[in-house]
């Protein structure tokens, strides 16, 4: 395969030649070949599992390759450990932020590398300052003293990315960084990624969400089963282009979605509130419906449908499922009325990462694959392999531990996990994230099948295309209170956008905010 | 253990990760009082205990109370000193009672009937604990297995050492020299040496733990070891630090056993790390690491020493004396709990008004 | 109310629990006491100790082989190395199973080891019982260092003695089911009803568990919530060597008497210091040369433990076998300036 | 270890087609891995142990040897059931062993007052099962590590056992029941006395639940990750309360077997014994930090820690040779699967590489 050096271009600041590696059974890169150049923005595509953080985690030193060579400044390097590749310059935000949660915003972005005073002490002030700085720079409200225990995905997303940025990096690889991200956020990052690379920077880039690929790269890696597929410039592509050369065949249309009619109220809200965090928050959601929730990072969407589901305790306000209202504070009650919620954050809520595919996927439904509290193994398996073929899952044995999974694969083994209960109210924070193109298609015309068969369901998504793609209505959260209500016709990015920032001049109040009167007795 | 990180699960429990992001908002004052509440209430109930048994006999205060209530805890204050600053990694050490032990025994040995200093005596001691401390470490950093079944595994091992070697033997004050006896018994302008030592190595230690990269690095590694191996810090390096500091503190500790006590059997100290745990788990350290401070374990182990004294000088029924003491400690921590529950109940709630 | 007292009808109640005890020994008894039998050759004894690396088990239990040597036995010593109720019944298990020819032991608890000895016995094994008893109906033998009796009362009167019959006084003791302990107690508490003593009061027993660093702070403990405190007596030799420590260490000393039994080694400094006038202790060399030789009579026959036999203990010449097969040492030494350097234990 | 049959260039199966074939594969790799198992080595052990033992040892193939050893390792065992559930869940209790003095001393004073024992019995497993609810609810509504609220406990129980008995010891308890708790007295037709044959049902029963039902999959789900065991629609809190409530229910129990056995009944009876449940739970390969392990390996390590040091006690190896062979054997049991994990990745960077 054609290496697609620039001509003339310098040796690469760092590459991959010839590289593979294995997990037991699993090749996860062969044979892989990769050139990234000073100043140049590079994108590394490929479908769920292809490979991508593997590669990146081999040219960061959390792997070592089993045979091939990296190369650093044209010469061979080994790395011993992520020490060695951030010693050699080399800043990398992983696909899954891994933050200390005990310790503060500003002690995560320099732990290791404080600026010292003297008698080599840490230098507290310096780097409380440095941190905020920092944030100013991607233009976030974070206080660089808060513990990272209770930052949601999206702001771990951030701190990570404040991390990689804050030491002069020669080499920025970014893997799914925008993942979790609106596009606000996603523009202060690449306004700021833009500037790096200006500066000399090499970026390598992973995501999923084409349109940045082609925003921010020049060049493009495509992987399929972790083998190359092509090494090329990005002019002259086009999307089919990309998501031909992932998948290995032609996509149909990306958004599916059915027009349906929708039936009675699935599942009413009253005046939800946890203070401090979301305050009077009233709607409802049909059968047959897609409500989105929409919102800027930190509006609070998550943590309405964590209380509505229960694993957070509502301080006020009732949910109602089907005209009875739900116990506060329990999953189980949730769930026994025939509630699901697929949770944004898949390593601490969504999975059991040391339990095998299959057990995470039955654990939802334990009392129905056998009686008497007994559990029959084959209807464990039976009802995983089921799932995991209809979400196109990768994975090597069902007994494998979900942890080894690619990260989109982990998705669908909690999308898997939680249709599998056969729920009436469908409650999704961040389906498709990390996801990829031909399988987000493919989970946007499930979720649309199964409204359209009186499936009722509420979508919290960051990506604003899938919402307006998808849904029926949006719901608009600006600071933990409920700004807007637009129906499909209505609802833009403009629209959408501007309630989020909490231009409500531009909306129209809504029927939620006029359905509080009649909910007070 | 997987107990409390960060989990919201349990209606009851509440959400431990409930400090606001817009803390900022909210007045410093309250904040401040937040992150050292840990301590503040563990220092109060030592407080009111010192108080009551003062009021109820005004002679446990007295210059003699007061030297005995210091000397009694030295030893569980350095000895929770060095277990803090492996839990901190996310890691226990249980095998400091059986190093204490043998440390004093070996020191015993060492000086019976000879004329061998306390320098000597001291530096031997922490030579041992040093090397106890490096293979429980090697084990757990090198050899990635879990710590609690390591140190569990070498409580006994070294026990049984000790107990091989000694073989019923026993070290008798009166063949310890006066010189080492002194150092458990004498001291500057009517302070005894032995808490006096046991503060300096807690303050060096606080101050190492808070203002230098290591320290900051042992708290990061508790936190998430994963986030700390990628975060390019020598984790197996701080690992096997750790234990061979905690395990140095406790051979030092055997040695100043051996001079406090003089009378040595290769048991002593034997069961303490239950005890040297407890007094770290009620200082407010989290046992699944990067939480607290060794102050809190610190006065964690004042708290406990202190109420075994109180009970004597009040004149509890020794049968009644155990009893009381489960109580109060289950108090102690519970009282921590929910005071610091309410707190960051409070500041959600302030959060976004 | 009902249930209960259907179930107190029917239930078994203290008062019908019945007691084959003696049985197994009864059966034992039956042989004939030769008291012209020799020693045997190349008997095997094994000491059972509370727990194994206590100093003073020690002393007892090796000069206990060193007499198996003298005639032509094999002793060895096994044993826990805690002094936990239970950990004895193992060990004597496993000594069945060897079939030792005697079985000697000092019992953490008289009531757990009487079981497993009552097997022993059953099968043709002696027990001897030292230092601690257990029931007279689980050995033979018992090894008695001195009678409770004296040691409890000559405690007190020595100790009064000191104090001129004035003054409160504790008692600081080992573990609070040691059963030595707590008769020699009872023996003190009686010899305190006397009338001559009615200026004395006993103020408290403390337990320091016969561990030094406990029986340290307990002594701190005692004098400092009974500053009126005039003596203090430790039955056991931990806990008056840490006893003596501390108030050597302190403003005590000198002020609080301190008496009890301790070994000469351990106690030398203080007698010699002044913190200890006096104290006392049978010799525990003696207790366990004692102990090897009746257990050696008993395994050839010479003996089977009823009161009035004679056997000849080596260098201690003839002794009787007393009441309840009972055989007492002789009267404790009292260790004081005078004397202290003569012993070396 | 390459999949028998697949392609060469299809390492990645994608759910469906292929499904069958793979099981297939899975299936035979699986039982090689089961063979590497620690706790299968640790069965396998404890057949070597015995075998040597009858091989070399006299006395020790006896059946009353035998017995003896075994019905010596009851309490222990019988508490090791719960403890097993408890620390998969990721919890621990070290209060048992003071519950167990609790019971026991409870038991003696009751009888010393003249109850009768049928009544003792239950009064003592209530207070065990109170004793659990405590410890189950001061970890699951107060919200305290269940390390620090059960050294607590460990500290009240047992000075509770002081309260309820001071110094005594009670004994003469009745015949008939201590006969029942006896070694002497076995199952007829075999060596296993009646403790041990009821923990051999209970083994069973737990063995059950932790691996064939759904409570055992949520302890699992919750030991590995509470959060989202909780978000999965586990009951979190209250399994934990029930296992709490189990544990301390057992621990009684062995109280009272404790006390038949040596017919004492002692405040300080069963003291330090719960390091040595922990230990032989945790040599049988449950991690302590949950989510792993399995009963069988927990009971392997219960039995191997009993017959071990009877062994070891017939050939006369001292007692504080024997505490070393069980730290070795703890370091070992964890660094086996450990040095097999890593030999294992050795060779497959080899083969990968050629
Ligand atoms: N630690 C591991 N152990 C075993 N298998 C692994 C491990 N890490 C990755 N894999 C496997 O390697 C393959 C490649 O995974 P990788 O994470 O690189 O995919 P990816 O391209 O990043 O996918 P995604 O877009 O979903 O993040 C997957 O099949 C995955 O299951
Ligand atoms: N338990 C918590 N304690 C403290 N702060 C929290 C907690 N949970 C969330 N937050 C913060 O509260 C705000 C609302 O969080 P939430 O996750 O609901 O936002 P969201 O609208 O879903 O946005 P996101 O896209 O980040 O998920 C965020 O700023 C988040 O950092
Ligand atoms: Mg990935
Ligand atoms: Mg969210």
């Amino acid at each position: 395969m054609a290496q697609a050096a620039p001509a003339g271009a310098p040796a690469p600041v760092l590459a991959l030649e010839e590289v593979t590696k294995s997990f037991g059974s699993v090749r996860a890169l062969r044979g892989v070949s990769l050139a990234l150049h000073a100043g140049e923005a590079h994108a590394l595509a490929g479908e769920n599992g292809a490979g991508k953080s593997t590669l990146i985690k081999t040219l960061a030193g959390v792997h070592r390759p089993d045979s091939g060579t990296v190369l650093l400044d044209g010469a061979p390097v080994t790395f011993h450990g992520p020490a060695d590749a951030r010693a050699a310059g080399i800043a990398v935000i992983y696909q899954e932020p891994t933050l200390f949660a005990d310790l503060s915003v500003a002690e995560n972005i320099f732990m290791g590398r404080q600026p010292l005073r003297a008698l080599r002490r840490v230098d507290h002030t310096a780097v409380r300052d440095a941190t905020a700085a920092l944030l100013r720079r991607l233009g976030v409200d974070l206080d660089p003293e808060r513990p990272a225990r209770g930052l949601s995905i999206a702001d771990q997303q951030i701190v990570e990315i404040a991390k990689a940025l804050s030491f002069d990096a020669r080499v920025l690889v970014m893997d799914e960084p925008t993942a979790a991200l609106t596009g606000t956020e996603t523009d202060r990052l690449f306004a700021v990624v833009e500037a790096l690379r200006k500066e000399g920077a090499a970026v390598l880039f992973v995501s999923h969400r084409l349109t940045e690929i082609f925003r921010l790269c020049r060049s493009v890696t495509t992987l399929r089963d972790g083998a190359l597929v092509a090494s090329e410039p990005l002019a002259g592509l086009t999307e089919d282009d990309l998501v031909r050369r992932m998948v290995g065949r032609d996509l149909d249309a990306l958004y599916a979605k059915r027009d349906t009619r929708t039936g009675e109220t699935a599942l009413e809200v009253r005046r939800l509130t946890r203070e401090g965090v979301f305050h009077d928050v009233s709607f409802e959601v049909r059968r047959g419906e897609i409500v989105a929730l929409a919102g800027l990072v930190g509006a609070g969407r998550s943590e309405v449908v964590q209380a509505v589901f229960g694993v957070d305790r509502a301080d006020a306000g009732e949910v109602l499922v089907r005209g009875a209202a739900l116990r506060r504070g329990s999953p189980t009650a949730a769930m026994d009325a025939g509630l699901a919620l697929v949770p944004e954050d898949r390593r601490q809520q969504g999975l059991v990462m040391e339990l095998s595919i299959e057990r995470n996927i039955a654990l939802t439904g334990l009392h129905t694959l056998g009686r008497g509290g007994l559990v029959r193994r084959a209807a464990e398996r039976a009802r995983a392999g089921d799932w995991a073929a209809r979400l196109r899952l990768r994975f090597d044995r069902l007994s494998d531990a979900a942890g080894v999974l690619s990260g989109g694969n982990q998705q669908k083994v909690v999308l898997a996990k939680w249709l599998a209960t056969e729920p009436e109210v469908l409650i999704v924070d961040e389906p498709t994230r990390g996801i990829d193109v031909g399988t987000k298609a493919e989970v946007h015309r499930l979720l649309s099948e199964l409204a359209a068969e009186g499936l009722a369901v509420l979508m919290v998504s960051s990506d604003l295309p899938e919402v307006l793609g998808m849904a029926d209505r949006v719901l608009v959260m600006h600071e933990g209170r409920l700004v807007a209500e637009l129906p499909r016709a209505e609802a833009t990015e403009e629209s959408v956008l501007a309630a989020a920032t909490g231009r409500t001049g531009a909306v129209r109040r809504t029927e939620a905010a006029a359905l509080d009167g009649e909910g007070t007795p | 253990m997987s107990t409390g990180t960060g989990t919201s699960a349990g209606p009851g429990t509440g959400t431990p990760k409930a400090l606001g992001p817009d803390a900022e908002r909210a007045p410093r004052s309250l904040a401040e009082t937040v992150l050292r509440v840990r301590e503040l209430s563990i220092g109060g109930a030592l407080v009111l205990l010192v108080l009551g048994t003062w009021l109820a006999n005004p002679s446990f205060l007295d210059g003699q109370g007061v030297e005995d209530l210091l000397l009694n805890s030295a030893i569980l204050v350095l000895l929770a000193t060095g277990q803090s600053v492996v839990v901190l990694t996310r890691n226990i050490d249980l095998s400091v009672g059986s190093v204490v032990g043998l440390s004093a025994f070996a020191c015993g040995s060492f000086v019976s009937g000879s004329d061998h200093g306390p320098v000597a005596v001291l530096l031997l001691g922490t030579a041992l604990g040093v090397l106890c401390g490096l293979v429980s470490g090697a084990l757990v950093s090198f050899g990635q297995v879990p710590a609690l079944v390591v140190t569990l595994g070498m409580l006994y091992v070294l026990q049984g050492v000790g107990h091989a070697w000694a073989h019923g033997d026993q070290i008798n004050a009166a063949d310890v020299p006066d010189s080492v006896l002194e150092l458990g018994s004498g001291g500057v302008l009517g302070v005894p040496y032995l808490p006096l030592i046991s503060a300096a190595v807690l303050t060096c230690t606080a101050y190492y733990l808070r203002s230098y990269r290591g320290g900051r690095e042992l708290y990061a590694i508790g936190s998430s070891p994963e986030a700390a191996r990628l975060a390019g810090i020598p984790l197996r390096r701080r690992v096997l630090a750790a234990y061979a500091f905690s395990g140095a503190v406790a051979g030092f500790a055997g040695a100043l056993w051996l001079a406090r006590f003089g009378t040595v059997v290769a048991d002593a100290a034997n069961g303490w790390e239950l005890t040297v745990v407890s007094a770290v788990v009620v200082g407010g350290l989290a046992i699944t690491g990067g939480v607290g401070t060794v102050w809190g374990a610190a006065l964690g182990a004042l708290l406990l020493t202190t109420m075994g004294s109180a009970l004597v000088v009040l004149k509890v029924n020794p049968f009644w004396e155990q009893a009381i003491t489960g109580v109060l400690l289950l108090a102690a921590i519970c009282a921590d709990r929910v005071v610091r529950h309410r707190t960051t109940e409070a500041l959600r709630k302030r959060r976004r008004p | 109310a009902l249930t209960l007292a259907l179930a107190g009808c029917s239930g078994t109640t203290k008062d019908d629990a019945k007691d084959d005890a003696g049985s197994a020994k009864e059966g034992a008894r039956n042989a004939k006491a030769d008291p012209d039998a020799p020693l045997k050759e190349g008997l095997k004894l094994a000491f059972l100790p509370k727990q194994i690396n206590n100093p003073y088990e020690k002393i007892v239990d090796e000069a206990g082989i060193e007499a198996a040597g003298e005639y032509g036995g094999q002793a060895k010593e096994v044993g826990p190395s805690d002094a936990k109720a239970s950990s004895q019944v193992s060990y004597i298990n496993t000594l069945v199973q060897q079939r030792q020819d005697a079985i000697l032991i000092a019992a953490n608890d008289p009531n757990a080891v009487c079981g497993p000895l009552k097997q022993a016995m059953k099968r043709d094994i002696k027990v001897v019982a030292y230092d601690s008893d257990t029931h007279k109906d689980c050995r033979q033998l018992f090894i008695n260092q001195a009678s409770s009796e004296d040691i409890g009362r000559s405690l007190i009167q020595h100790t009064a003695k000191q104090l001129g019959h004035k003054g409160e006084i504790a008692i600081l003791s080992a573990t609070q089911n040691a059963t030595n302990q707590n008769a020699w107690i009872e023996f003190m508490k009686d010899e305190l009803e006397k009338p001559a003593y009615e200026d004395m009061k006993l103020v408290k027993t403390a337990y320091g568990d016969d561990d030094d660093q406990k029986s340290f702070q307990e002594t701190q403990g005692l004098l400092k919530a009974y500053p009126k405190l005039k003596a203090v007596i430790s039955p056991t030799t931990v806990g008056i060597a840490a006893a003596a420590r501390y108030i050597g260490g302190s403003s005590y000393k000198g002020k609080v008497v301190l008496n009890g039994l301790g070994t000469p080694n351990q106690m030398r400094k203080y007698v010699k210091n002044g913190t200890v006038e006096q104290f006392s202790l049978w010799d525990p060399e003696k207790l366990g040369y004692l102990a090897s030789y009746a257990a050696a009579s008993l395994s050839s026959g010479q003996i089977t433990g009823r009161e009035g036999e004679r056997f000849t203990a080596g260098e201690l010449g003839e002794r009787t076998v007393g009441k309840d097969g009972e055989v007492i040492l002789g009267p404790p030494t009292v260790f004081d300036a005078k004397n202290i350097d003569d012993f070396d234990f | 270890m390459r999949q028998a049959g697949g392609k060469d260039d299809a390492p990645v199966r994608e759910a469906g087609g292929e499904a069958a074939r793979g099981e297939v594969a899975a299936g035979r790799r699986r039982t090689y891995a089961e063979l590497l198992r620690w706790d299968t080595a640790l069965g396998v052990l404890l057949v070597a142990v015995l075998l040597a033992g009858a091989g070399g040892t006299e006395g020790f193939a006896e059946t009353t040897n035998l017995s003896a050893a075994l019905n010596d390792t009851a309490e222990i065992a019988l508490i090791a059931l719960p403890m097993t559930l408890l620390v998969v869940a990721g919890q621990v209790d070290l209060s048992v062993a003071s519950m167990l003095g609790l019971s026991s001393a409870l038991a003696g004073s009751l009888w010393d007052a003249g109850w009768a024992f049928e009544l003792i019995v239950p009064v003592c497993l209530l207070v065990g099962l109170a004793g659990g609810l405590l410890n189950g609810w001061l970890v699951t509504r107060v919200g305290l590590p269940a390390l620090a609220v059960t050294i607590g406990t460990l500290t009240l129980y047992r000075g509770l056992a002081s309260v309820v008995l001071g110094n005594k010891a009670v004994a003469d308890f009745p015949e008939t029941y201590a006969q029942w708790a006896s070694y002497t007295k076995t199952v007829p037709g075999t060596f296993v006395p009646y403790p041990i044959a009821l923990f051999a049902v209970l083994a069973v029963g737990a063995a059950v639940v932790l691996h064939r039902t759904r409570y055992g999959r949520a302890m699992f789900a919750i030991g590995a990750q509470e959060q989202a065991a909780w978000f999965a629609g586990v009951r979190v809190n209250r399994i934990k309360l029930v296992l709490f409530a189990l544990t301390g229910l057992t621990a009684a129990f062995a109280g009272i077997v404790h006390t038949l056995r040596y017919g004492s009944a002692r405040a300080d009876n069963g003291i330090g014994l719960e390091l040595v449940v922990i230990a032989s739970v945790l040599l049988g390969g449950v991690d302590f930090n949950g989510g792993k392990g399995t009963l069988g390996g927990a009971v392997a390590g219960v039995l191997l820690i009993g017959v071990l040091n009877n062994l070891l006690t017939l050939n006369d190896v001292s007692n504080e040779i024997q505490v070393v062979v069980t730290g070795v054997l703890l370091i070992v049991s964890v660094l086996t699967p450990r040095v097999i994990a890593v030999a294992g990745e050795r060779r497959q960077r080899r083969t990968a590489a050629t």
